[in-house]
């Protein structure tokens, strides 16, 4: 057997790289996550009341669709490429594979992270605490694993596009309601913040924890 | 001894049946060369034999191991060329095979070698999407030994190699178990000792070489 | 000193004569006080940014018609150049907005179509990357070009179009007084004329960049025929 | 040269033949647009009072990702199989290919509307009107013409998932701003309806004139 | 009557050279096989006279058009095989034919009769992404002869054809003037009267049958 921990990496550096060499996702991503900003001021019609009111939800709609691209790519691609068998006649674990790409594909959605939350600041007025950095982050772990799992099963079926959210969204609503709530709280709205914090954590682990039992089956097929 | 023993190997997609109750045994080193029409099935069996597929029904066993069951342990010993190339065309060719040595978790001067036998040395920088049909071939031909396999799968190897192709086959399938796919009889007759003819999934016939001359 | 060297120079003495004008000869605004002095370059960058767009429509619908390459240039120098100058525009104007409105950004028309308009040319750019060098890219820009040059118009008459916070149309309406408006043509003067250095510039740098394509094209074929085998 | 006219309907038949056999993008579309209700839902604390202001955003928001995924699919698919290339070895005209997609593609949309709007009127209480429908209906007609002319674009591309949104939503932008104001008056806010309308229309009329002109060069290449 | 003639053919990938003037004149009628290396220029040269890709630089006359300009009247003319098969998987193999019966403009009988003479009357109700490899590849050398091309393009058609492939082949380029790539020189010297060797993308050399003779 090879050495899992090596796999991952080498898995997730691969996809890193070939990011970097081809600038696909980021820049793409970072700007979609600005113009979802810009769509969501014309369907609401934003004033400096309603904003604080309205920016968490802009918030995660624009997080949902951007981790929906990211995870969905980061099986796509093998998928386009015939190189997911290839990968999977290899003797190393699923589950290494597996966290290679997910890793990969969380550090690019945070990547894009990095760009929405001051873009949100700045368009929206909403401070950009570290509380809201915090809950943002607690919610990608959790929404990563969830996410990678369905892309990876959806990668092998047909109308793969569309099988992914209707997967992945149901799951993450626990991410999204926990997640919603402690970021209204961060910037200002009245609620428990350590109370959403602590539901995050708890989701995390469950959700890693199965995801990392489930990786097995979803891939090794 | 035998690598392969195969017991009424049958695969069913949906209505239509594409492999019948075929039974195969392969010793080592032997090389058997998978004739047929198009469609007849020899894709279909392949894919069962490297593990990549499971059959509907039919019992295998691989180097003493069941191959429905013990997968990631056969795949250590199996390599596996499958119609598409299967590559990172944003990694070089050289990338490519660096990486899936770490998969295979073999050193890296493998992926040095493997670039040189299959003479692609001259690109090994260039973006296997970059690469000619015949190229890719052979970086996939060369992926599939990285981890010198003791049982090599290749599916028309030869369908997009050059002129040299038939030196480059007999290089990789030298000392090694081998089942190929081919619609080249002269190629099959040079390369391997015997031959299976499949005719809408069942097997008509298996030759040695003497009987494969036309 | 070549031809281009000096045209920079020119193009940078002229700012800076910009910058004398607006900081010892234009006086301080009543109401806002300093800060108003963001206007003159301000408003002149964003006219500048629409000449840059009109070339890349012109260069594009050109390059459309008969493959022309040095229409095609001009509009990609003009993308560029172009979207340095809405940059500096949305810049300035938030810089400007923090201590008037007290807040970087609203979503006011003006501000909003100005950002759309940003985003349109940075998309121009990355097709331009993202597609096939050649003619590929130059087609497909040109229609992305021609397309996002309809939200020149919007920028421009947003403020008249919607009710919005940003002023509206202040210079045609003769609401200046003489310094202000002689400061402000003469400071869009000057950006013009570095908008048009700016895009000669790039314009030339494109040539050399095909060019250096085509003179490897040259010497490869010179190299290579040394070595060829004979035909036989 | 050959019926333009026939080639249209050709290439949308073969379309929406595909469609039906694999039932792909419909069914799984429309429960996508479900579950964005549903996760608009808890991104904005939603009471009776605020829904007819936030159910036209949350209508335009998944109108929107619904299309891109609609006309982003439409040449994917062919870019996939490499047949975009062998439709292209033919001498039908590239205008009528594109238009035959482009009609699919819109048809397909506007199945996934006949989901959408009844589900926001479940869910948010709001008036399902004729009006709101025929402003739907407008804006999506300009929109399938720019959207499936960037779509036969970045379906060349690299990175084409992520082009699409990022070259077609800032021209979307007036449909989603007349339309949503449309829809809001329908839906009981005080404004002009028809001056909304109109502008619709006028922005439909251009954006086909335009794309039939500019899809020549798109496809051509 | 030369129906191509080409002068200069070059074609650059960035800063590789695929192909270096190439001069060819090919007459009506004549079948021509392109040979060479994997990675010589093949493919490249075959889009081009395809009028699938442009080149760099050069000219190119196809039946008396300049091939950079009319390239839908061409078209019409020109029948093309691709390495990938580029099909439609949900349509039935009948369905594909007859829909690219309309975009050509011809009846659908021709269709019909197209499956019949590469052999896939039996499977023409399958989706053609449950072909076989060679059955697809079949199913797109039958469309690209629909509209009855006076040039065919044929890029390693016989890759994964089966041991009737020769005579398919010699079937479907019966009156046509065919350019046709291959790796086999058995099968080029069989169902071409001329040869065209490349290298390194340039042209090392034409022959006539009776020279290629190994
Ligand atoms: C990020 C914020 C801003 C953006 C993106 C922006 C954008 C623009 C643009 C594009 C123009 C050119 C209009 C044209 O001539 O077509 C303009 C003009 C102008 N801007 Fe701003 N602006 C911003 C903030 C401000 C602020 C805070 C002020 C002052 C309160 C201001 C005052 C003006 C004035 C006075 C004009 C000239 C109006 C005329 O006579 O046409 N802008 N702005
Ligand atoms: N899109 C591309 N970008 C860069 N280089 C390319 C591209 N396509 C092909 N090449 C390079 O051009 C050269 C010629 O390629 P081509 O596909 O024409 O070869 P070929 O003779 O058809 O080979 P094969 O026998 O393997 O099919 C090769 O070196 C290849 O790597
Ligand atoms: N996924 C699938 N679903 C349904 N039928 C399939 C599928 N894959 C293959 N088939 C059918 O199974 C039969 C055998 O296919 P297979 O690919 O094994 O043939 P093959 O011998 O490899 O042919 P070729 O020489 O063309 O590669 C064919 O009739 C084919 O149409
Ligand atoms: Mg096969
Ligand atoms: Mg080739």
């Amino acid at each position: 057997m090879t050495n899992s921990f090596a796999v991952a990496v080498a898995v997730a550096r691969k996809d890193l790289i070939a990011e970097w060499r081809t600038r696909e996702l980021v820049p793409a991503l970072a700007q979609f996550v600005i113009l979802a900003l810009v769509i969501a001021n014309f369907g609401f019609q934003i004033d400096s009341r309603n904003a604080p009111s309205i920016a968490p939800g802009v918030l995660w709609l624009a997080l949902v669709f951007a981790g929906l691209v990211a995870f969905g790519r980061a099986f796509a691609a093998e998928r386009e490429q015939a190189s997911l068998e290839a990968l999977m006649m290899t003797p190393a674990s699923p589950v290494a594979i597996f966290a290679g790409k997910a890793l990969a594909a969380t550090l690019l959605l945070i990547g894009c992270e990095a760009v929405l939350l001051p873009a949100l600041a700045l368009f929206f007025g909403t401070p950009l605490s570290v509380q809201v950095v915090a809950a943002v982050l607690l919610a990608t772990i959790g929404m990563a694993a969830l996410g990678c799992l369905f892309a990876a099963m959806v990668a092998r079926v047909r109308a793969r596009e569309l099988l992914l959210p209707l997967l992945t969204l149901p799951l993450w609503i626990p991410f999204i309601v926990a997640g919603g709530q402690a970021v209204q709280v961060a910037m200002g709205a009245t609620g428990n913040y350590d109370q959403a914090m602590a539901l995050l954590v708890d989701f995390d682990i469950l959700f890693v924890v199965l995801t990392s039992l489930a990786a097995r089956f979803v891939l090794d097929e | 001894m035998s690598i392969i023993v195969a017991n009424g190997l049958t695969h069913w997609f949906g209505k239509e049946v594409a492999l019948e109750s075929v039974d195969l045994a392969i010793d080592a080193g032997e090389h058997m060369a998978v004739l047929g029409e198009n469609g007849s099935g020899k894709t279909t069996l392949l894919r069962i034999l490297a593990t990549a597929a499971r059959p509907t029904s039919g019992r295998l066993e691989i180097m003493g191991l069941d191959a429905l069951r013990e997968r990631r342990r056969l795949r250590q010993r199996i390599g596996y060329v499958a119609h598409a190339p299967g590559l990172y065309p944003a990694l070089s060719a050289a990338e490519n095979l660096e990486f899936f040595c770490t998969l295979q978790g073999v050193s890296r001067t493998r992926a040095v070698e493997a670039l040189a036998l299959v003479g692609l040395a001259p690109v090994a920088s260039r973006p296997a999407g970059l690469l000619s049909r015949g190229m890719q071939q052979r970086l996939a031909i060369a992926r599939a030994i990285l981890h010198d396999p003791k049982l090599l799968v290749l599916d028309e190897p030869d369908a997009s190699l050059g002129s040299d192709g038939a030196e480059l086959l007999a290089a990789v399938m030298l000392d090694r178990t081998v089942v190929l796919a081919t619609h080249d009889h002269a190629l099959a007759n040079r390369l391997c000792q015997r031959t299976l003819t499949l005719r809408h999934g069942r097997s008509v016939g298996t030759a040695t070489r003497l009987h494969v001359v036309r | 000193m070549n031809r281009y060297e000096k045209a920079a120079a020119g193009g940078v003495a002229l700012m800076l004569a910009a910058a004398a004008a607006i900081f010892l000869f234009a006086p301080t605004d009543a109401l806002q006080g300093p800060v108003q002095r963001i206007f003159y370059l301000h408003v002149s960058a964003a006219i500048a940014a629409y000449g840059c767009f009109a070339v890349v429509l012109v260069g594009g619908a050109i390059y459309l018609r008969n493959g022309s390459l040095v229409a095609d240039r001009f509009a990609r120098a003009g993308a560029l150049v172009g979207l340095v100058f809405t940059t500096v525009t949305l810049v300035m104007g938030m810089l400007w907005a923090k201590p008037i409105w007290g807040t970087y950004w609203t979503w006011d028309a003006r501000l909003t179509s100005t950002l759309v308009l940003w985003i349109i040319y940075a998309g121009y750019l990355m097709v331009r990357r993202l597609a096939e060098p050649g003619r590929q890219a130059a087609r497909f820009a040109a229609v992305v070009g021609i397309f996002g040059f309809i939200d020149v118009p919007v920028v421009h008459f947003s403020v008249t179009w919607w009710r919005t916070v940003h002023p509206g149309p202040i210079i045609v309406n003769d609401a200046l007084p003489p310094e202000m408006l002689a400061t402000f043509f003469f400071t869009m003067a000057c950006t013009l004329v570095l908008a048009a250095v700016m895009i000669g510039i790039r314009y030339r740098i494109e040539t050399l960049t095909d060019g250096a394509e085509q003179t490897v094209t040259e010497l490869a074929r010179v190299v290579g025929a040394r070595d060829a085998e004979p035909v036989n």
